[in-house]
């Protein structure tokens, strides 16, 4: 048992952070709200240079293979970054079309799968677990829906408007109906169960990051403001409140990297171990934005600053592919039966 | 001990449900936090005005009804039980009439209290700056002494309404030579429109501009703008914080309506066997409900010829705090819908839910941050020391 | 409206704080934790002869009718004081004998209204709404028992050991089977009914009693005690648990005050009132328990030290006549359809 | 990374369990705070000692298995699935062990060691005084210099296991001429039988003696009793309260099984649908889960060479708290049956959920308090300014 990331692991964090870090994420974001995917696109394709998509696609597409320990390595850097995009939902749609390919249905696989490993595809999707939109329908390439026991891709310039998110980077759409139908049956049912999955474990992965940056950006903000004559981190009430915010992420970190390895494991059976993973992140995620916020006071409530990106970004990420609630059920589903130890 | 209204108190609510029940428009108003909408928010407050409901406890002479504090208390609870607009003059009505009714003179009252409540002129406060937020005493904008006034200079921030607003009230460092922060200072009014005023608007949470900046040079104040004396703006300030404001600043019936509403929804959307949901229903309703009774108590022991003090804090830890459980609670009710701004045209009630879990957010941030109110509840009303924090 | 208490309520106040301040109510818990309930019947005798139980018996049986703001106010001071035996469940019983009387049953009433009235009589009271036990029912003259629609008093000696509580103050005692039928029928149901309301409005003011007490010692106590060479009163996570226990405790109060006013209103109207600040006075004493323990530390989890006995009523009293879930679910029942104001 | 336990180590685990099964008693022991229970618990520490289960981590030389780490996360889990006993031997094995590891003699481990294993000297902690509960730096009890070893004299409280142990450790002051109060503190064990020893049992909570004062009045200690150096207590003490420490004092076997048998109880007692309990119940799972891996991450981090520093205040935070949400729950989920005291008859499981209750009530505060963890939290993992509390 080595439950630590290891060498490559750990490098690949390094570089995910110093390319975002230089890539003015907030800039995007502010483009990308006002319906400009231009810089959205660009860093797109440095994070599928950088491999991030094709942690999601397997071999025989032009992936290296579903990875998930190096997937919940970027999507945590996703989050602390706040990128911009159909991030999720394009992972998921790769889940859920190398999964069909599985089952005999390789048409869309073929074409859909190399453009979303090199990153010349960004798609989105509306399957059950996920809610009623699709993120960022309006700048995706393609919409993939699961209604019911039906599948459909549909053309990708044809929606409804884009409704505007508490988040400002989630554009919301309700997808179109009556695209082309691409499979039907139990097989599509299964294979969007399976997406839904690593919709909820990416979603974690990027809450928890999110999170990170929130924390982080509030201990530099409380050594430098002075109130009453002193920085306000030493207030004991600004430190608890900060101490408090950092115990729910880094409790919910190993839960992240617990999801990994069961996905590793046995894909079909992790469900459990996800959904603890997305009811932790979120919620942990969403408390160190209120911290955030209350810390920063005024300044953090201010759209021109920065820190609003990821206080908006937590709240959605809360309860996008999994609510708490539900969550917390899907946990106790997966306990067995009979005290029979860990 | 009873909670009975008098027969007259009960005519005066039938006479405000009724007026409201005529004149609430069908459709929201357009968000106050845009132009447009702040204009409609103007028309609302003249029409208000006109019939005397704008200001209903003021003296008839300004305007007002010359309502008791319980009277206005039942006239807040109509108002938001008829879900009516927001209230564009809110600012001035709460924060600076209160003043003037307590240090102004009576020209200033004249000239300043009716079209404050006609919604003619707009105020906006401008208290905080740059380095000025929970500790207000190191305030470094200034106001010099020039013939006939004051010329202020300086930067306000987080100047809530000053986006379209028409004036602003605030305090400035007029005596610099004062031996304690807390001293030389001057309470202000001034135009917003002035020669050497240039108003940043800042956008809130979701990007409506609901504060600004303000950048002030060498802008021209008369004398008559002073409230109180110079150099004792502090005490002008401070004298109308506590008392009575902590009960007006947010009046019960906002939070009533607001946890009657969450019931309906709860109603429509969730499943009652949901109990975590129904829970969190329950404190939203149960802590509406106390605090309408807590202000009671308090309109009570005024009544009596008591005072208020500290209390006013436990009143805003308690209520910025139920605001924000019972907007959160809304936005788990609604599902993947309590993701939608205000202004998507699928949010539910208008985006009000959205735009009300935004407002909320701010609660423990503004009029003295939580984490300021919980120091005084210690040291003033459980009597802890002072010094460390 | 004048939603306060008035000069006699507040005199009868401070005589009962008077009266049990000198009382040494930790010393008669101890006793009565032992089974030795001398020194509770000595103060049950002293409380009689100050009006608390007369407060919830009508005037032809020699009370002064049923006062729901000066129970209140007595509760209030039981719970302040931690008096041990079965008050709430002697007054749920007065309540109870009173309504039945009202529907034509006299002879139970006329047996032991006047003796409850005069404190001669301790008795006690199982009923839907307050679990499955008697409180005390082993110090008391008289259990009574509600089954469904079957109503029995029952010989007072006859009864099983007392299960000891968290609360010290707490016997619970299975009440004995068998015991003479007094009464059956709709009308019983009725009077059970109106007797858990005023069980459960007793428990919220005894609960906001104690939760005050708890503040108010600790208070004191981190005032004086020094660590670090200050007091720890002056660090301010003390200051802020000890702010939040109060805020509770202050906005149970005016619920307390509120669901007193609405029983002598309309008592069979006043449950969604009484289950408000059942709930609220339940929570907000037990997070004082909490605080007061916290911010002992190691004193205030000692038996032998008075604190103790305030926590564990706290504990005890959240649950009893209605736990915070089933008195929010029925405040929701309260609310009126149709929104309407308030 | 992975979580994949060896051949070894699922070996070791089959071992544990199968020896564990054929040896926990089938009913509980009778409390270890009460005299019986004591024995009963010392002669389970026996059984344990007599296979080597009782620390396993040990070297074999002083009644271990060398075990690793792993193995003893493994076999914590076996325990407490198993239901196994309560371990008398905690204070000792836990405490004063590693740090006689550390900084004993190898005469002091081979002379104190086994029979701390076998249960035939239980160890009492004795850190606290009156004055000196979080602010252990101004402990007054004193150690005197005197022929061959030293006279002990103070005052001790809140010793856990006192009441009926043999022997206690702590820290004395040895030279009050020292500059600091963190120097001239010498670490000590002393027996409690010895002349000048009172003991004075304190009941916890409910009552039940799980700690003593402890009165000396010039207790000899022999020089051999002291660990480390004369006067270099603190560095003695606190360089084991850290690292691996931070990881083994509430094991995650502890809180997956209790989490487990919470599962169990909602199964049994809950309406499904009743949600509110429900995600509180999730919440103790995924709270568990937590732990565990967070507890196996660090011991991969201590495998890899490295070091635990500050998150040991992370872990106690969250081992605390989850602990005491735990059975907060479980008391909810027993309703009316949750109010019950151990002892009583009718108490569901034994007791046990009430008496796990009492229990967790103390988590938050012993073994530094949650206010002090958090301090450290802030100052040394976020680097936040120290000074002001």
């Amino acid at each position: 048992m080595r439950f630590l990331l290891g060498e490559a692991q750990t490098d690949f964090d390094r570089t995910l952070d110093r390319l975002l870090g230089a890539a003015d994420t907030p800039g995007a974001i502010r483009a990308w709200a006002s319906g400009d995917s231009s810089a959205g696109r660009a860093l797109w394709r440095r994070l599928a240079d950088a491999g991030v998509f094709g942690l999601a696609v397997p071999e025989a597409y032009g992936g290296v293979g579903l990875l998930p320990v190096e997937l919940g390595v970027a999507f945590t850097q996703l989050g602390r970054h706040a990128v911009p995009g159909p991030v999720v939902e394009t992972v998921a749609s790769a889940v859920l079309l190398a999964r069909l390919a599985e089952c005999g249905e390789r048409g869309p696989a073929k074409d859909w799968l190399p453009g979303i490993a090199s990153g010349a595809a960004m798609v989105t999707l509306r399957a059950p677990g996920g809610g009623p939109y699709a993120l960022d329908a309006d700048a995706a390439d393609a919409v993939f829906t699961v209604t019911g026991e039906e599948w459909g891709l549909s053309a990708p310039r044809d929606h409804g408007p884009a409704q505007p998110s508490l988040d400002p980077a989630r554009r919301l759409v309700r997808p179109p109906t009556g695209g082309v139908p691409l499979a039907a049956g139990p097989s599509v049912r299964d294979a969007a169960a399976h997406a839904a999955d690593w919709a909820a474990f990416a979603t974690a992965a990027q809450a928890l990051g999110a999170g990170l940056t929130l924390v982080e950006r509030t201990v530099t903000y409380v050594r430098q403001r002075t109130q009453f004559g002193v920085p306000i981190g030493s207030f004991q009430a600004v430190k608890h409140r900060l101490a408090d915010a950092l115990t729910g992420l880094e409790f919910a970190r190993p839960l992240v990297h617990g999801a990994a390895v069961a996905l590793a494991r046995d894909p079909g059976g992790a469900g459990a171990e996800i959904a603890a993973a997305k009811a932790a992140a979120g919620e942990a995620a969403y408390a160190a934005a209120r911290t955030a916020l209350q810390l920063h006071g005024a300044i953090g409530y201010t759209a021109e600053y920065d820190l609003s990106l990821w206080i908006g970004k937590a709240r959605a990420l809360r309860s996008a592919w999994g609510t708490p609630s539900e969550c917390r059920a899907r946990v106790l589903e997966g306990v067995p039966r009979g005290v029979d130890g860990p | 001990m009873d909670l009975d209204f008098s027969a007259a108190e009960e005519a005066f609510r039938e006479q405000a449900r009724s007026w409201l029940a005529a004149h609430v428009p069908t459709a929201p108003l357009p968000s106050l936090e845009t132009e447009e909408g702040f204009a409609a928010h103007r028309e609302w407050e003249a029409a208000l005005f006109a019939d005397r409901w704008s200001a209903v406890s003021w003296p008839e002479r300004y305007g007002g009804r010359g309502a008791s504090l319980v009277e206005w208390l039942i006239f807040e609870e109509e108002y938001f039980a008829a879900g009516a607009p927001g209230r564009v003059g809110q600012n001035g009505i709460s924060l600076l009439a209160p003043t003037l009714f307590e240090h102004g003179t009576e020209e200033q009252r004249a000239r300043v209290l009716p079209p404050m409540a006609s919604g003619e002129v707009v105020w906006a406060q401008a208290w905080s700056e740059p380095e000025a937020g929970s500790d207000l005493a190191s305030l470094r904008s200034t106001a010099e002494r020039t013939d006939g006034g004051w010329l202020l200079s300086g930067q306000k921030t987080w100047s809530s309404r000053a986006a379209f607003a028409d004036r602003a009230f605030g305090l400035f460092r007029s005596h610099p030579e004062a031996d304690h922060p807390h001293r030389g200072l001057t309470y202000l009014m001034f135009p917003l429109d002035a020669p050497g005023v240039t108003v940043r608007p800042l956008g809130r949470l979701d990007g409506r501009p609901a504060f600004a900046e303000l950048f002030l040079d060498r802008v021209f104040v008369p004398d008559e703008d002073v409230i109180g004396e110079p150099g004792q703006g502090w005490r002008v300030a401070m004298s109308t914080a506590g008392n009575e404001r902590g009960l007006t600043l947010r009046s019960p019936g906002r939070f009533t309506a607001a946890a009657d509403r969450l019931v309906e929804l709860w109603r429509e959307r969730a499943d009652p066997a949901d109990s975590a949901l129904r829970d969190r229903v329950a404190d939203a309703v149960i802590g509406a409900r106390a605090y309408r009774l807590f202000t009671f108590a308090a309109a009570s022991k005024l009544a009596d010829g008591g005072r208020l003090g500290a209390e006013s804090s436990l009143n805003k830890v308690f209520w910025s705090e139920l605001d924000l459980a019972l907007h959160e609670t809304a936005l788990d009710l609604l599902g993947p819908y309590g993701e939608l701004a205000a202004e998507a045209g699928e949010a539910p009630a208008y985006g009000s839910w959205a735009e009300g879990y935004v407002f909320s957010l701010a609660g423990p941030i503004y009029a003295g941050t939580n984490e300021i109110q919980r120091d005084i509840i210690a040291e003033r009303l459980l009597g802890l020391p002072k010094g460390r924090r």
